[in-house]
């Protein structure tokens, strides 16, 4: 599957923006800026870039409470999600959603979640208002190793197999659910084959490999798209941040994390790739960093500067109307 | 005007929203019925039939599922966020509790989680409240837990010509609603125009009208309080006797009009007492009407019991006649 | 496994109890007796017997809206329950559960219950304590294929695994969930095989057939109380009546019910091998019926004859003690 | 008398009843932390650090689970069916959504459904409430709606010595017990001593005692109560404030007594006013104390709207001293 140039920097761009985003938002919570739960992505771009880069704006994506990553592949707008970390009222959300909540449903970002598996049914049923209009898009929910162990997630998989709608499964595997390894709360030794028992096929990416997860996400997509019914995608890809800004992170083994950053860096292991195959030259590339770096620079400038929502705001927009 | 049960209003509903508006479909256990079976598919239409009819003509708007109410309500949450108008049905209002956070924290809280930039027009049907002798977990009401969470609204239709306008509401309605219908009402009876019309949401029906005592009822309280009023009628007392036909929104315009005219308020439901919609509605007024008021507000409702199986101890758990009657005289007392 | 003889005995006894308890509560309710929702269990005795037969008084089981055939084969007082069916205060339960909450804590009985799939994790719970306490016993669910969808069966499965529990998951397929057939319900194709997935191993047995069951079950038990964690059963068994008494059961096939109660009759194939191997004769069994039709009969008449409930133990029995 | 955290008394509380009792443990997501991971397993005792130290004492009664709340609950309601006495964690109270059957229709109404012969000695404890910008899924207070369920008892403490006086009654209690811990509360110190005590339910507190006014207050509100209350001595006005630490059961006697003595009523809860805890008073209060009441009866609660995430809207949106006082002022007008 040979990817046209244009797209590979668009890859890139879409996984050095999480990436930059992450760094700058855990820096801004240090420094007190950003309030509440926040949990980044960092470590993992290739999963959400490799998955969203098939994907349209009339498809959706229902993500999990680490949704920046999946939210600017999708792609959200990357200031106003600043803004809303930031809590402003010119955010995504207006300063009601937070990191949590990020969405952008004309986008078809259903959101961020702040529920452990709360997303799969909702995306069920985006995929199966597919299947009713009879469009071919396709619905894309985003799973952690310890979200597959919800109910919610099971009966998501089984009910899109009986409707037979596109849905697709996307299980992240970071090793960790909080502070307990997979190894615990996944009961059974295969989570991809008891996955596939609900019968949909799963295919599997290195996760800190863009090229892998792009492949494995177009089979399944594929798959959907052409009304077979849902389809899973199992990659593995260990995440370089606490659970949220804040973990001790003492669940680690020794040398673990220098070990991901080292060989598991899905922007080292793209550019690799690149000066291995020299489809996009290192200067390309950097010219897509220093574009990045500023946009981050200008969201957060932005962000800082934004109007801050009053107290009026807190009882609009719970309904559309109301008597 | 032809004479109809509330099971074949909301069912005369439910064919006529699908029939002018292609994104309406519905979604529950057994809702068409015989799936993978050798019997008809559709021939069942709803344990309570109440989607009767349905599949027969719109077999792709239809859908069968597991035993699955999490996936159920999330399916008509995500299909009415992408643009849809699911009807679901969740079989017994008691089973909100396998399926409460799709309801209460994702259908719910979209709009205001999303900066007020979404909508989820769904509607989640349920069959609601005593009166069959089915016991603990086939008997709430449910509803009033329901009305605490903000984002969602909550109807309880009393009667048949309620119910079919308020379903057409709820299914043109931009935000998610859950329909809770007494099921001990299904085979009750009033006049049903064929036509389609609706009743807006937050506009409480007067079922009486009088001077002496203010009356709030839901669901399948209000017949048995208007029976009670009926009664009193003889003794010289009359009552305004409000069905507030939404709980959220409530009208309490409506309300609190009455209970500064007559000074006294009894306000009945089947629910059990704590934190439900009699202390929600006594609240209002002890606050918004306390000048007016004359006698102490009392609130009829079951005791703080679940629901007992045996008829006997059932038709001593379930408020009647007799105890609203007790309540209105205690409050003129 | 040679079974003795007064287990033979036993079996057929607790088997022909439950048919003919099943099929005068049919008849009482046809009579107006009986109010409420009732599910009758006629056809699939040998599961719930051939299952509980392995089991002691400090074994529990819990069960399903189904449930007046585990709890006779887990040894209820089926005079309690008859009273308890017809609402009575002398009942198992004094009128307050009726048919779908029979239970009797004592006998090992954690109930019947009403809500689908609500079983399994209080099993959980039950074969964790025998897990903390270290004693062997053991914690039986059943579940109907219908039930094995709802998510809360498949958390409980997960974590017996995860917990190492003794817990035994018996799936009873009658081939359908109220008017559904497991083909449309159950998207897999192997439910053995998906439910397996999560980790333990899963024994088979024709559901009509008490020694299959019973044999299947004693391996399902003994890997349990062996301490090697959960397992489970799988039969499958059709029931005679419909889902719940004045179903019209329009998802029949032609014949089916015929067939079934030619074919797959638990009663009838016991004492058909019973003719075979002879270790029990057709006239020890006829004694057996006769006794049973004389409980039943006995049943009834003091059920009817029993307690009426009163307003005042309406609001007993909610709590201990409340202030 | 030492001062401790709220976390820490509870702490202690759990501590010392398993060391006393060997049918407690403790269960929930990360309790122990670590498991399956290279890092010591124990090291996290839970992620508000309420189960600290756990493990490493008893790791066969400190049992961490996978992300499965139903399971959890249920694991829960049945060891306790056969005599142990579970404490379970469920991390945030917002996610009774996904385990509210268990909850509810489960463990609360065993007893019941069973004729009364069982009893289900669990406690599950939730961190509840806002206060930490955590947005519309990790800051619901979620007890006013447990209230509402028979079978079940509501503790929610507002300072760390009745915390630990009221778990180690929850975990006497041969009741299933909702234990409510505000989560904004657990820095904060009180005194409380180092041995064993336990504190009944259904025994409200009075944190400060006057005749003007009765204010009844929950959780995170008790001391946003008393420093309204405090201010207000300087302008004359003073006040019961009255704490009943267990919403189920309620302390009615004492807060009619003291509503008999003031005829003024403020009630406060942070939860959204629809079906709340404040409804539910005000209603107890305008039917059994109604010949005593001078004024109306004031409700301060958060709107009707799910929790903002921005810190602007949340502050503007949980209930403050400033509110409160406006209440009291209001019911004295
Ligand atoms: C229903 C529910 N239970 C628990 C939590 C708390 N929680 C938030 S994230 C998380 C771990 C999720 O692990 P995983 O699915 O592997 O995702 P990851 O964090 O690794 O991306 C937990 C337990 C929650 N938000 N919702
Ligand atoms: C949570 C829940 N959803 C739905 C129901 C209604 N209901 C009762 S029994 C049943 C079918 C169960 O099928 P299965 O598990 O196969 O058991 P069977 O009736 O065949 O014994 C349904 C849908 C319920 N009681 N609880
Ligand atoms: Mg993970
Ligand atoms: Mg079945």
């Amino acid at each position: 599957m040979a990817i046209p140039k244009e797209k590979l920097l668009q890859a890139y761009r879409m996984m050095k923006t999480i990436r930059e985003f992450e760094e700058r938002v855990n820096a801004e919570i240090m420094n007190g800026q950003i309030a509440g739960f926040t949990h980044l992505y960092t470590g993992q771009e290739a999963n959400a870039v490799g998955v969203c880069e098939h994907l349209t704006d009339a498809d959706t994506i229902i993500s999990t409470h680490r949704g920046h990553g999946h939210c600017i592949a999708k792609g959200a707008d990357v200031i106003g999600m600043m803004k809303e970390l930031f809590g402003s009222s010119a955010g995504l959300c207006k300063g009601k959603g937070g990191s949590m909540h990020v969405a952008d449903v004309d986008k078809g970002i259903l959101g961020a979640n702040g529920i452990v598996a709360g997303g799969p049914p909702i995306s069920v049923g985006s995929a199966l208002a597919a299947k009713i209009r009879g469009d071919n898009h396709v619905a894309v929910s985003f799973s952690g190793d310890g979200s597959v162990n919800q109910g919610t997630c099971f009966e998501a998989m089984n009910m899109a197999v009986v409707l037979n709608v596109p849905a697709i499964f996307v299980i992240e595997n970071n090793y960790y659910s909080e502070h307990t390894s997979i190894n615990y709360a996944v009961g059974c030794d295969d989570l991809k084959a008891r996955t596939e028992a609900f019968g949909f096929p799963v295919f599997v990416a290195d996760g800190s490999d863009f090229f892998a997860v792009y492949e494995a996400a177009g089979k399944a997509i594929e798959h959907a798209r052409a009304g077979n019914g849902p389809a899973g995608v199992f990659a593995e890809q260990g995440r370089y941040h606490g659970h949220f800004v804040g973990d001790p992170q003492s669940y680690r083994g020794e040398g673990e994390l220098d070990e991901l950053r080292e060989k598991y860096d899905p922007l080292k292991n793209f550019r690799a790739k690149m000066a291995e195959t020299g489809e996009v030259s290192g200067e390309e590339l950097d010219a897509v960093d220093a574009e990045v770096l500023a946009l981050i620079d200008q969201a957060v400038e932005e962000a800082k500067a934004a109007p801050r929502p009053t107290a009026e705001e807190v009882t609009q927009d719970v309904y559309i109307n109301y008597a | 005007m032809p004479e109809k049960t509330m099971r074949d209003a909301i069912n005369e509903a439910l064919h006529q929203a699908m029939t002018e508006d292609d994104s309406v479909f519905v979604i529950g256990e057994d809702v068409a019925g015989c799936q993978g079976a050798e019997g008809e598919t559709g021939s069942v239409g709803g344990v309570f039939g109440v989607t009767g009819g349905i599949y027969n003509k719109w077999p792709d708007r239809c859908i069968d599922t597991p035993i699955s109410e999490s996936a159920i309500v999330g399916a008509a949450a995500g299909a009415a966020l992408v643009g849809m108008r699911p009807v679901a049905e969740i079989m017994f209002a008691d089973f909100i509790g396998v399926c409460m956070d799709q309801i209460i924290n994702q259908m719910g809280k979209f709009r205001y989680m999303f900066g007020g930039k979404s909508k989820c027009p769904a509607v989640i049907r349920f069959a609601s409240g005593g009166g069959f002798s089915a016991a603990g977990q086939h008997s709430q009401a449910m509803y009033q837990v329901m009305t605490s969470f903000p984002g969602l609204k909550v109807v309880i239709p009393s009667n048949a010509y309620d119910a079919k306008g308020l379903m057409l509401t709820a299914i043109q309605d931009d935000d998610p609603v859950l329909f809770f219908e007494p099921k001990v009402l299904y085979q009750e009876t009033a006049e049903v125009p064929d036509e389609m019309y609706t009743i807006p949401f937050g506009e409480a029906n007067f079922v009486r009208e009088g001077d002496d005592v203010t009356v709030v009822a839901f669901g399948q309280m209000v017949p048995k309080a208007a029976a009670a009023i009926d009664a009193l009628a003889d003794e010289g007392i009359s009552c305004d006797l409000i069905d507030p036909r939404t709980s959220s929104p409530l009208d309490t315009g409506a309300i609190l009009e009455s209970v500064e005219a007559t000074g006294r308020l009894v306000v009945v439901d089947e629910a059990p007492p704590r934190c439900g919609l009699t202390a929600d509605i006594a609240g209002l007024a002890a606050d918004k009407a306390f000048k007016s008021l004359k006698g102490p507000i009392k609130q009829v409702c079951a005791p703080h019991s679940p629901t007992p199986f045996a008829p006997e101890l059932e038709a001593a758990y379930i408020p009647d006649a007799g105890k609203i009657t007790a309540a209105i005289k205690e409050t003129l007392a």
